[in-house]
């Protein structure tokens, strides 16, 4: 399956891109797709603790299941106000 | 439970707002809650700070937030804008109103929201120096 | 700090004393209160509310909580209006507003003074019907 | 001594005045200018516990020593705001 990730905030500086597509094995984690974007853009990779992850418009867990098609968001802390 | 959010590029005009408010014979207390940028982040001066969002997640996020206010305290209305883009220091990036009938709930309730805003709204800012 | 106290018989004009605030740019906090008048008292319905004050005292007292406020939190401006005589339902008796670095002390001071002031400034009211 | 005492709120309309001069041993207290108070004013001393004292635009107790020409307010609990 596939699914779109969109970078957000000083993510997009760090990979060098804000959206990519990432194809997994049906069944896939969030955390296994973060292993994944972890692989493609390193330097995001020691952010992980602190990395934020939404489904559509959805904060989920690294241990939720994806969906074919699913819109996947990864972000730093946010802070608005 | 009333209320409306706005999520906008434009400034926030506060007069035009606080004017704008509905009646609500019920409600003894109006709290409202401006944000302002700072001259100062993390210790070195700013001109000004750039907020962006991804509005429709922010959107959703606020709508879950009003839907819990309403469920903790007895609040009547809420209208809350955030400012996107470049805000001059001095300038308001958020702006929150809250009627309740008593000044207690009212007070509880704006700390609540802000503080929860900052926690789960994807809205990020940067320094412009 | 930067204090303004006004006790006058006049309605408070909320969006004009918003536009004048002063810029405080250490400032990223701003807290206002609105009292207004409820449309019941005691659980019967009224039309309004008669505020009468010892004013010189009223002055005084409200001179003495800027001072303990300003010892007690980083408030860099207190403004304050109450209106005395008729005020009608829906109408403010009481406006105000309060700039700090951060919300929390805002906040806190804003509980802090409505607690106070309703605790020794002298002011009282008697409800019209 | 003579101290002028005024009311406020409905202490008035419960006195039928707002203002009185009181005349007192030199060196009486509030509590005791408050104990002429009720003596002329019987309607108010139900309240005494409820009631707020002033000399000038300062809140003192009953046991408060007086001067002469002091400007005494009495006044129940306030409700402003």
């Amino acid at each position: 399956m596939t699914v779109k990730v969109q970078l957000w905030s000083y993510f997009r500086e760090l990979a060098g891109c804000a959206e990519l597509e990432v194809v997994l094995p049906d069944g896939a984690t969030l955390g296994r797709l973060l292993d994944e974007v972890h692989r493609l853009h390193p330097r995001l990779a020691p952010l992980r603790n602190s990395t934020l992850t939404a489904v559509g418009v959805e904060y989920q867990g690294q241990s939720h299941v994806l969906c074919d098609h699913d819109e996947v968001s990864l972000f730093p802390p946010v802070q608005g106000g | 439970m009333h209320r409306e959010l706005l999520i906008t590029r434009e400034p926030i005009d506060e007069p035009a707002l606080v004017a704008s408010r509905a009646a609500h014979p019920q409600c003894g207390a109006v709290v409202t809650f401006s944000g302002l940028v700072r001259d100062r982040e993390s210790d070195s001066g700013i001109e000004a700070l750039d907020y962006t969002a991804f509005v429709p997640m922010a959107e959703h996020q606020f709508a879950r937030l009003f839907d819990e206010l309403e469920q903790r305290w007895p609040v009547a209305s809420v209208r809350l804008v955030h400012r996107l883009g470049p805000v001059a220091v001095g300038e308001a990036s958020l702006w929150i109103e809250l009627l309740a009938p008593h000044r207690a709930e009212a007070l509880a309730a704006c700390q609540w929201l802000i503080d929860e805003l900052k926690r789960v709204v994807p809205i990020w800012k940067q320094a412009v120096r």
